[in-house]
């Protein structure tokens, strides 16, 4: 377990030496910095993403509810003129009953998550666009959002608030999934939610519960991405931010099959990614290849994980061939302290016909 | 409603742009009651949801289409078959191969060659410059980046790169950082399509190099006037969808009448650009507040 | 002798952490029943797995027709006339019983097309069916097949192929008396025409009644061979487990105390309009037995709060218990170890650890947070109460043998207080010796007073181990027995829905 | 089975009236000329899809699949000036060799579908705006394609040619599917793979020629897309395509749980999303409720889907019961001397509490 992550960290370490050889710039504070923030902006959701794929299951949605939650809090903010913390509280209540609306379907309903989170993209997308006629919601002039603007993109001692916070929601998260009976749960759940649910587990909840917290993620992703980008065009915000989200999860660990994944392997995913992403741009390669590169990775990168489970397993294999030796000679150790000469009857139940 | 003749502008992508295109429709609308004049959003931004929009339209009949043409010259079939059943124009991107009547709109190149100007009188002694743009395959973004680099040929500018990000602000935001590191002697930054301007504005600005950086922009983001007004960005080249929206349909009308003789020679009914600068900041931003309030 | 069909030759096979076969032989001639048995994990499957060509050995050849392989395909062991019924069903629900019947091998039409011919499949496999019994048409979806209509299905399509060798790896696990017997006729059939049969399984009598030879493993290896005038219950479980058991049945040491569980007038949504009655009280073992889709289980389950009750109600010492979650049950203290246990008992890949402790981890927790010393120290407790064969609590229980896993799955309920306990085929497919131990661990709960359900479909089990036996017929109770009364015959005579004929004569 | 289809075609038929009514238009020949000829277009590769589907896997690449062969094929035909015929052979070989690496990954390094194909979604993309620098590839002047653009573009008496392509497709297909022995495999395969290889079926064989047809598919739908826009702009050419797909299929019937689906069901499902499409449009709904009305109606079909199967389920329970009685009396009958009839009462022994 630990061990995928320790490679995860390792490969990170090693593309950030040879990137910074090349272009020193790579390790620059300024840019340190700037990847940290990207990888606060996109590590809080993709821990969301992580919880709900650890359930077996997957989020599409989140894109999309970037940029519905998105230009209802900026609308919050300078149309209507409400104070921050109303405007704040909306759209994590928002983001909480999206995800709530999904874990209801899901778990109640007992739709394909593939499928209502599918429909949940389709939808919120087009009502944001609806919702603006199609036009971009952005902080014109005035200081509509205050302090909390400051809050959300600001940083303490040059470390961006949005790696802080990711850093805080990846602790918390982290004692959730890992410490907390909630987290073995959630666990049991994504590997067999029949055998959870016969132990008296309220699978429905759990599972709904996850999807929930992904919601009201995306709530906190959302205002950060829109102190980010300083306005949300509704058909564009958000666009395939879900793919990054499974990627950085998948890349971390997370298996599709569920019960399997951790907070610490998804912050590495995002951070993996976002590193390829700036070191692009820094080495000069062509823009147009920056998918492609992040895609290869992800396919090295699962590929190497599956040979090195395989490779595990043959050495266990080989291990087991060690080990069934002493186990034989325990069997015939206590086989031979049972009395072979005991003719003794093995009763069937005397009195049936 | 089915007795008035419908005129439809039918865009290339969703954006603020056509917003203000619609207010120049809104505009021709109120002259001309006896019209129906419609804003259609193509939905995904790909030719084909741009066909189908076509196709739709033809079916239900209407009299006079205005369209900003996905993948440009290349529809021309299809736009030969719109532009035999109904009076069509292209407006902010032509297809010059295809039958259509008339281009209303900008000359990108020269709106790029204005941009170019206005790059090299921000940096007299030269310096590297950067653009940004959300994809390279759209056509206005190949002509105003040609116009840009006729503009500062043989000058000591010199363009190092231009950075797409698929329209997509966090992406293109985190390239003008990367930008800003990669090249610590970067002089300038232009964004070519609206959403950019603002994101260089802000990204420059929390990089602590406003000033340092100069910064070139096109359309008329909010922000980017801002930061017009208060000397970060040198300048910004506008387009006038207004007119776009109002000149299309109020020219179909005409033809629809029978009056043609407003296309000029060429086909081309350039719609000029203009460049805003601290100058003429405050005078085009009560306009525009002017146009956009209901 | 008659003509050797085929040989096994030194096989091995390791897995990861496991030998499950060393240095096996095996042969088998002509229309001869070969019982094959031996403990859970013995390698009995595996063995069968190689000569259907399912797996490949590590070592070893398999001499067949003349011919030696190192390995076989299962197309080239099909072709080879060896047909399996395995032990797991295998089995595809969306298609129907003609299409598994003749699955991978389907007649065909149409020359280059490759057509599946139906109209031939179905033809063909109608009398295979008939000659079961089985009561469904070839065109039957699976999905709507019940567990054992499925297991007759796995069946017929081992018949279906012109096999010269059957190999039946616990053919009956999911099937009762009746249709067991039926299986065993077929088998008797089969012999006379003079095709072989390998015949795997934990129910000795039914070895005892059809087997010409028996040949034992004990961890991966042959460790005794029977022939058919030496075979006897006793001699079997000697070699398959080194030693002698205790007797079956062990009478409860005090009478039963007042009080249980009632359960009156409940209605489950597979016989929405029958209702049951039960009562089980606190000390006592109540069997419950029944036809294959009797109810049974979905009883257990409605009593667990797993199906929702449409009627009816439960009563603990006579005050009503809601049930409408397993985990009010639980609160309430009834406890359900179910029938499948890979599916809904254990979550295969977690450690034995937290399989024990996932139903009451909330006991061993502060403020939401596990802690892990307590837990473990009663998952070491539950593994060394129950005698749980692991290696440490932190291994995963799909490595352990059927009767461990079982065990584990006691274990995540003897954690707690049980007051009323459903047991659903608590030893399917565990062999002797656990089922022994499962047996005295049922009964040291009753001690304690815990009122026990023990739902099953073996027979000797049954009359063996119960105090009471309740029968079941489609939907309802039908029939209650007392100690004196217990026979065969009296519970099939009740599983079949019919009266006992002169209960009193009969009682001996 | 054929209930899901026959709900499916009188839904779409249902719509097709209401509409038509409101706005005659609807039924006017050329717009179903028109909807014929994008059902063509949309459902060539929404078989491939559903078959993939079928096999319990998923194809995310098909989107970036019609980028990156559809500049290649732009490009050999204008600036290689290839000759069709080859032209589209070469399309049809690398949608095919695509496929059948993804196949490959995913059946022989056991790599699950989702990533292998979302690797695949960003690596093709990336391909095909390198290959290009992100310029768009068109047919400018020449008739650089000849008589393929008339075949690919064209119609017979009206009918659009890729409608009949599609219908053509579809009945190989369906036998392909529901007669042949590959198909039934198929279905197995999907069902329980393991089951299917313990019954001696090669399943990476069928499940990989499942992506190669997905991929060869690809390859045509390219070609008719090439043609109904003329021009391929690699960024944007078929983005989001991949999720028409799985939407048609999943609304046709097939489960992503693999083993379920019918051809017939998908060429619906396709039509159905195209005529919502179109009635958007037509209708005048404004255009950026087009998605939501889309996600909705995939929402509200697959619900309406659950709750008839759980009908069916809970009636064939009640059929079960009917069911045991002949059952019974058949055991009985085996059992011989049993005098009375099923439903005599079923005697208590009295002796109980
Ligand atoms: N695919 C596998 N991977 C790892 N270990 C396996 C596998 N299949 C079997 N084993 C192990 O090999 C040993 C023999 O198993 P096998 O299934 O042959 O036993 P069996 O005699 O059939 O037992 P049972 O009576 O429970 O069916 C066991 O220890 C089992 O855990
Ligand atoms: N939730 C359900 N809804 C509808 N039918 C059901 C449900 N559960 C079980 N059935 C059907 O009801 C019948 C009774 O099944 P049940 O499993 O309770 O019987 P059983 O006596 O336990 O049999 P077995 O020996 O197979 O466990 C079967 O025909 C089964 O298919
Ligand atoms: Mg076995
Ligand atoms: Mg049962």
């Amino acid at each position: 377990m630990i061990k995928k992550e320790l490679g995860l960290g390792l490969l990170l370490v090693v593309i950030s030496a040879i990137t910074g050889a090349i272009n020193p710039a790579f390790l620059s504070l300024v840019n340190l910095l700037n990847m940290a923030n990207l990888i606060g902006l996109f590590g809080v959701f993709a821990l969301g993403e992580g919880l709900v794929i650890i359930t077996g299951g997957i989020d599409l949605s989140l894109g999309s509810m970037f940029a519905l939650l998105g230009v209802v809090f900026v609308d919050l903010l300078t149309t209507y003129q409400v104070p921050w913390p109303i405007a704040l509280l909306a759209v994590l209540l928002g983001g909480l009953t999206l995800g709530g609306i999904q874990g209801f379907l899901i778990t109640r309903l007992k739709m394909q998550p593939f499928i209502v989170t599918l429909c949940g993209l389709l939808i919120y997308r087009g009502a944001a666009r609806y919702y603006t006629t199609d036009s971009t919601r952005g902080f014109g002039y005035g200081d509509e959002a205050g302090a909390l603007s400051d809050i959300a993109s600001g940083n303490v001692a040059g470390v961006p608030n949005s790696f802080i916070l990711l850093i805080i929601l990846a602790l918390i998260l982290g004692v959730l999934l890992h410490r907390s009976v909630y987290g073995r749960w959630l666990y049991a759940v994504g590997k067999n939610e029949e055998a959870a649910r016969f132990s008296g587990i309220s699978t429905n909840i759990v599972i709904a519960t996850a999807y929930i917290i992904s919601g009201g993620l995306a709530g906190v992703s959302t205002v950060l991405f829109v102190f980010y980008t300083n306005s949300v065009s509704p058909s564009s915000f958000g666009n395939f931010y879900e793919l990054y989200a499974i990627a950085a999860a998948v890349l971390g660990g997370c298996s599709l099959r569920g019960g399997e994944g951790s907070i610490l392997g998804i912050v590495l995913g995002t951070a993996l990614l976002q590193v390829l992403q700036n070191l692009v741009n820094i080495l000069g390669i062509p823009n147009s290849l920056n998918f492609a590169v992040m895609g290869t990775v992800i396919l090295i990168g699962v590929l190497a994980d599956h040979q090195l489970q395989a490779r595990r397993r043959r050495k266990l294999a080989l291990a087991g061939l060690a080990r069934t030796a002493p186990r034989s000679t325990l069997v015939q150790g206590q086989q031979g302290a049972s009395p072979r000469g005991a003719d003794a009857l093995p009763v069937r139940t005397g009195d049936q016909a | 409603a089915q007795q008035k003749k419908t005129i439809a502008l039918v865009t290339n992508v969703a954006a603020d742009f056509w917003t203000i295109a619609g207010r120049g429709l809104e505009k021709a609308q109120k002259e001309h009651p006896d019209y129906n004049i419609e804003l259609i959003v193509t939905n995904d931004g790909t030719a084909a949801g741009q066909r189908r929009e076509l196709d739709d339209l033809l079916v239900r009949g209407v009299a006079g289409i205005s369209i900003s043409v996905d993948d440009a010259s290349h529809a021309t079939e299809v736009l030969n078959k719109v532009a035999a059943k109904t009076v069509l124009i292209t407006t902010d991107s032509d297809a010059p191969q295809s039958k259509r009547l008339a281009y209303i709109g900008t000359d990108n190149v020269a709106a790029g060659r204005q941009a170019g100007e206005e790059i090299k009188k921000a940096l007299p002694n030269g310096g590297k410059i950067a653009l940004f743009v959300g994809t390279m395959d759209a056509d206005n973004a190949r002509e105003r980046v040609q116009g840009i680099k006729e503009a500062i040929a043989g000058t000591k500018v010199e363009l190092v790169d231009v950075f797409t990000d698929q329209v997509d602000s966090a992406k293109a935001k985190a390239n003008m950082e990367n930008v800003l590191v990669k090249y610590p002697d970067i002089a300038l930054l232009s964004g070519l399509w609206s959403y950019e301007t603002p994101l260089i504005y802000d990204a420059v600005k929390a990089a602590g190099k406003a000033g340092k950086v100069k910064i070139v922009g096109f359309d008329e983001d909010q922000r980017t006037l801002r930061g017009v007004s208060d000397g970060t960005i040198e300048s910004t080249v506008v387009q006038q969808p207004y007119e776009f929206g109002y000149l299309s349909a109020t020219n179909i009308i005409k033809t629809l009448n029978g009056d043609k003789s407003w296309i000029p020679e060429g086909g081309k009914l350039i719609v000029p650009t203009k460049v805003i600068s601290k100058s003429n900041v405050a005078d085009f931003t009560a306009n525009l507040k002017d146009l956009l309030k209901k | 002798m008659a003509e050797i069909l085929f040989e096994l030759a030194g096989i091995s096979k390791s897995y990861p952490g496991v030998i499950a076969l060393d240095d096996v032989s095996l042969r088998v001639s002509r229309g001869e029943v070969l019982g094959l048995i031996g403990e859970n994990g013995a390698g009995k499957s595996t063995l069968m797995r190689v000569l259907g060509g399912v797996v490949a050995p590590s070592e070893g050849v398999i001499r067949i027709g003349g011919q030696e392989h190192a390995r076989m395909t299962v197309t080239e062991a099909t072709k080879a006339g060896i047909a399996f019924v395995h032990q797991e069903l295998n089995l595809f629900e969306n298609l129907d019983v003609a299409a598994n019947v003749f699955i991978g091998r389907e007649p065909l039409v149409g020359g280059p097309l490759k057509l599946v011919d139906n109209a031939q499949m179905r033809a063909r496999v109608s009398p295979l069916l008939a000659r079961l019994g089985a009561d469904f048409t070839p065109d039957t979806l699976v999905d709507d097949l019940s567990i054992a209509e499925r297991q007759m299905v796995e069946i017929a399509k081992a018949l279906s192929i012109d096999a010269r060798v059957i190999i039946m790896d616990e053919p009956t696990s999911s099937l009762t008396i009746s249709e067991t017997e039926r299986l065993l006729e077929v088998i008797a059939d089969l012999k006379a025409h003079g095709i072989a049969v390998i015949y795997i399984s934990h129910r000795l009598g039914e070895i005892m009644t059809c087997a010409d030879r028996v040949v034992v493993l004990r961890d991966g290896r042959t460790v005794g061979e029977l022939a058919r005038h030496e075979l006897s219950h006793a001699a079997m479980i000697r070699l398959m487990i080194g030693r002698d058991l205790k007797a079956l049945y062990t009478p409860p040491k005090r009478p039963s105390q007042p009080g249980g569980c009632d359960i009156a007038g409940l209605v489950t949504s597979a016989f929405p309009d029958r209702q049951i009655d039960l009562s089980v009280r606190h000390g006592e073992i109540l069997g419950l037995a029944g036809l294959v889709g009797a109810g049974r289980t979905s009883l257990a389950r409605a009593a667990f709060g797993i199906d929702p009750l449409l009627g009816g109600e439960i009563r603990i010492d006579n005050a009503a218990v809601g049930v409408a979650s397993p985990r009010d049950a639980i609160r309430q203290g009834i406890y359900l170890v179910p029938e499948d246990r890979k599916k809904s008992g254990l979550v295969l890949e977690l450690p034995i650890r937290e399989n024990v402790t996932l139903a009451s981890l909330l006991n061993y927790a502060r403020m939401w947070l596990v802690s892990g010393v307590d837990e473990r120290k009663v998952a070491k407790e539950q593994v060394r109460r129950l005698a749980i064969k692991a290696p440490s609590i932190d291994m995963e229980a799909v490595t352990l043998s059927g009767g461990n896993q079982q065990k584990v799955v006691l274990g995540k309920w003897l954690s707690m207080q049980p007051r009323v306990m459903f047991f659903d085929e608590p030893t399917r497919g565990v062999d002797v010796g656990a089922k022994s131990e499962i047996y005295a661990l049922m009964r040291e709960l009753a001690e304690q007073g815990v009122a026990i359900v023990m739902i099953s479909s073996d027979m000797e089990e049954v009359i063996g181990v119960s105090d009471r036996v309740a029968v079941m017929h489609e939907g309802s109770v039908s029939g209650v027995l007392e100690r004196p009364q217990f026979s065969e015959y009296n519970v099939l005579r009740l599983a079949m829905g019919q009266a006992l004929e002169t209960v009193e004569a009969a009682a001996p």
